[in-house]
């Protein structure tokens, strides 16, 4: 028998297994969507966290930050910084309107963003939201982040 | 005997694919038995809420149809194409009793509100033979496919590879159970 | 395929089909039963895992028809079997 | 060059390249800031140096993906490019918006431009390289189906080839998964999860089949191999890719309150990911060896075996070394992160726009095959440079991610992050030269573009069989 190795079979193995793996992961993604609410915290979702989300993001705190291991790797991780801090929203605000509007000579610092008091409030919420995210094995491995 | 081939039967292009897939299992299986030995306790509490009754059943369902694949094969070497098209189609009729089988053996956990998150046990559980299930629906996919291509004249003594590269595949579903049944229903 | 099949009372594949549907009643019989055999489990599950190779190797040459293969594709359904059996039976063995 | 529409690939080429010289400036501009902490500090902090610097990567390689699809697709096609004109229209569309977002990101506060751009409208901003305004997003959105339309269209009406498909299901899937961006829930889990649909689906998925096809182009064109194989091998290394690559997703569901048996699902599916990557450098290597002619552009033969090397080293090997869930849990988010990024997307995705470039760019200037050996030599010295110097980066950033690893997760007193980030300086200043290196090494690619240009070209070696 001569060698058989043919181009249309490897196109079918190309759409079959894509569509097989894509419905796969589709169903994985149902099984996570069931096991979601058991961990996002969702109940600590009040309005006040939603507007410190927005605070977050319009800050782009991600571009230095970390939060759930996931951004840039140049300022801690904050997904647990609420109990790093000692669970104290007002330890993580206090901190945020301590930056020097010129930096430290020399040093990493975070820039003065100038929040209003309900702007810091509501990014602390936020903080201490995803703090309560139940991660697997208590992600991250300690304090520090 | 007649000579012996460089080549396995089929397609070559889907013994990668089949090698790909074995690959995946095989690493299934010894994540299975190795976070078992972490937790012998947990994995043979819960084993015992499996059917094995239900699993017998789908092993002797997937090797008769593999059998009835070997006659398929067997057929089309002697250019009979109907009676090919006929036992492809019994062979697909085994793999939707698997199907059937293994739907009713998920209902009784999932009414027992068993998740893949329940514990480790059950994920691997449903992890593993829910993989394997996608894996029968798509070889039965495939069945059909060379099922209907063979009613209509399209293999012949002389060109089979379809029907051979369907069958390995179909093959390799059944070589998959054939492990995945005394591991996770019987091994304790 | 050889005339020496066709004109055989019972295919090859035949034989080889009921082999596997006696080899699978008698796991699932040492699983069900066990209790009463009063098996050690470590004896029980190398003996279930042993029998799993065995009709793996079967399906491998006669089902899939590796038997008439040479060269490296010849042993690819014997390779796969003995890897994660190996690490199975390791990893079973350890937890007793 | 065949087909006269070819030519708008020219602008998107060099387009690309000056968003790359302006993307390794930033680069710099940032590696100086993890050692002098307030360079240029407050004028451009470092989130907006970062963002700079990703999103031109970002901007610079779709560039980079149009002028190789505008390029290749009338070849395969074998027709002029439908509605060549919507291509120069798109593209001046698409680097005014890219230009218009940076100057942004560069003039005003982050939070300025999100006030002035209507973020509240339809909140999109202020995720990891998803941080362009949501008008920009909208912008990018209209862009991709015109670029979909005109490729489209052209594949439709002309020669269907395995590698015009492919290209055009990569594109098409770039642009589908894309609109995940528009999906930003409050809930930070469900945020993260669908972020990954446009990141992890983009480039561990649809960017690879883009990759692949411009590969198989290449390699086509270069050594003369037999179209079929070369098809036959790409469709087998591309259903690889997405076989391991879809689930492979889980290795980012680890740790951000997804459920745990993504563990076993990530850590099992996204081992597998390098096969691809491997078979892609077997692969080229193979029909390299396999020429039946010697092609005269020395220097893009060069790019697609680099990228095909460099592409297993940095996604393959470096994404292996912290797939697996029991050991992402302490690497996860540290510099080990930042390496496997770095050598990733040079291999993967940097090198096979480059060696695109490089093989089409001769044409597009009227040359009939190569550039003159001096030009040549420039551009393989500039490949060696760039492709040296990151793997140097690379592997300074992975010294100095064990030993955050060690020092802040895994002994057993754990430092503060920055306690440990002083510590590892030293490996971010030889990053920082292993940096300024890259950078030498990209000025002379662009200096090879204009040496011996009026120098003849290299003929090919004709072997005589006979």
């Amino acid at each position: 028998m001569s060698e058989t190795f043919t181009k249309s079979m490897a196109r079918n193995i190309f759409y079959g297994g894509s569509v097989f793996f894509f419905l796969l992961f589709l169903a994985l993604t149902f099984a996570s969507h069931q096991e979601f609410p058991k961990r996002d915290n969702h109940e600590a979702l009040t309005p006040i966290v939603a507007k410190g989300k927005r605070v977050w993001e319009t800050h782009d705190c991600i571009g230095c930050h970390t939060l759930l291991g996931e951004g840039a790797y140049f300022a801690p991780e904050l997904g647990n910084v609420y109990k790093r801090f000692g669970n104290s929203t007002e330890a993580i605000k206090a901190f945020i309107k301590s930056r020097p509007v010129d930096g430290v000579p020399g040093r990493r610092s975070m820039p003065q963003f100038n929040l209003s008091d309900e702007e810091l409030e509501a990014v602390a919420q936020f903080l201490k939201y995803a703090s309560g995210i139940k991660t697997v094995r208590s992600w991250p491995p300690n304090i520090k982040g | 005997m007649t000579e012996k081939n460089r080549q396995p039967p089929g397609d070559l292009a889907i013994w990668i694919f089949i090698c790909a897939e074995l690959g995946v299992f095989a690493v299934f299986f010894a994540a299975y038995a190795f976070t078992r030995a972490q937790h012998v306790e947990l994995f043979n509490r819960y084993q015992q809420t499996l059917n094995s009754n239900y699993a017998l059943i789908n092993t002797l369902a997937l090797i008769t149809s593999s059998y009835f694949v070997v006659r398929a094969v067997a057929a089309i070497r002697d250019d009979h194409q109907r009676s090919c098209a006929r036992w492809l189609g019994a062979a697909i009729a085994m793999g939707g009793v698997f199907l059937v089988v293994k739907s009713m053996e998920y209902h009784h956990h999932f009414s027992a509100g068993v998740t893949l998150s329940t514990n480790t046990f059950y994920m691997f559980y449903l992890s593993l033979t829910f993989f394997h299930f996608m894996h029968v629906l798509m070889g039965m996919v495939i069945l059909a496919a060379v099922a209907l291509k063979a009613r209509r004249g399209g293999y012949s003594a002389s060109a089979y590879t379809g029907v051979e590269t369907g069958a390995s595949y179909w093959h390799m579903v059944d070589l998959v159970w054939i492990i995945l049944f005394p591991l996770v229903y019987v091994m304790r | 395929m050889t005339t020496t099949r066709r004109n055989a009372l019972v295919r090859p594949c035949t034989i080889i089909y009921l082999l596997l549907i006696g080899l699978t009643l008698l796991t699932w019989a040492l699983g069900r039963f066990n209790d009463r055999i009063g098996l050690p489990v470590a004896t029980l599950s190398m003996t279930v895992l042993g029998i799993a190779l065995l009709k793996g190797q079967l399906i491998g040459d006669f089902f899939m028809g590796l038997r008439r293969v040479r060269g490296a594709w010849r042993w690819v359904v014997t390779l796969w079997l003995l890897l994660p059996a190996s690490l199975i039976g390791y990893a079973f063995l350890s937890s007793y | 060059m065949k087909y006269q529409s070819q030519s708008v690939a020219k602008l998107y080429f060099i387009a690309a390249i000056g968003l790359f010289v302006g993307q390794i400036l930033f680069g710099l501009v940032m590696g100086l800031q993890y050692v002098v902490g307030d360079f240029l500090f407050p004028e451009i902090p470092f989130n907006v140096a970062r963002m700079v610097h990703t999103n031109l990567l970002i901007v610079w390689l779709l560039f980079g993906f149009m002028g190789s699809a505008y390029y290749l697709v009338p070849e395969e096609a074998e027709r002029e490019l439908v509605a060549p004109w919507l291509a120069k229209l798109m593209f001046w569309i698409f680097l005014a918006a890219g230009a218009a977002t940076i100057v942004g990101y560069l003039l005003l506060s982050y939070s300025d431009l999100a006030k002035l751009t209507q973020d509240d409208l339809l909140p999109t901003m202020g995720r990891e390289f998803l941080e362009q305004p949501t008008i920009t997003k909208l912008g990018i959105v209209v862009v991709a189906l015109a670029f979909l339309f005109s490729i489209g269209m052209t594949i439709l009406k002309g020669r269907k080839t395995v590698v015009n498909l492919v290209l055009l299901i990569g594109l098409t899937g770039l642009a589908v998964f894309f609109l995940f961006s528009f999906y930003n829930p409050e809930n930070l889990v469900l945020d993260k999860y669908y972020w990954w649909w446009v990141v992890h689906l983009w480039v561990e998925g649809v960017w690879e089949l883009i990759l692949g096809s411009i590969l198989a182009f290449i390699l086509i064109k270069t050594t003369g191999v037999d179209r079929e194989v070369i098809e036959k091998w790409l469709y087998v290394i591309i259903a690889m890719t997405l076989i391991t690559g879809l689930i492979g997703t889980g290795h980012h569901y680890y740790w951000i309150g997804t459920p745990a048996f993504w563990q076993w699902w990530g850590s099992i599916f996204s081992a597998m990911e390098p096969i691809p990557f491997f078979m892609m450098t077997i692969f080229a290597f193979n029909m390299v060896n396999r020429r039946r002619r010697n092609h005269p552009n020395k220097a893009a033969v060069l790019w697609a075996l680099g990228t095909a090397v460099m592409a297993f080293l940095g996604a393959g090997v470096w994404g292996f070394l912290h797939t697996l869930a029991p050991v992402n849990y302490y690497t996860h988010g540290t510099q080990i992160t930042a390496a496997h990024g770095h050598m990733a997307f040079y291999g993967a995705y940097v090198m096979i726009v480059l060696a695109m470039i490089s093989y089409a760019m001769p044409m597009l200037r009227g040359r009939r095959a190569a550039n003159s050996p001096r030009s040549q030599v420039l551009e393989m010295w500039s490949f060696w440079l760039m492709t040296v110097s990151m793997v140097f980066i690379t592997l300074f950033l992975t010294g100095a991610g064990i030993l955050q690893t060690y020092l802040q997760r895994y002994s057993d007193q754990p430092l503060d992050f920055m306690t440990v980030q002083d510590k590892i300086s030293l490996f971010y200043w030889l990053r920082e030269l292993a940096g300024a290196v890259f950078l030498i090494g990209l000025v002379i690619y662009v200096v090879s573009f204009f040496a011996g240009t009026d120098e003849p070209e290299v003929a090919e070696k004709v072997e005589v069989d006979a």
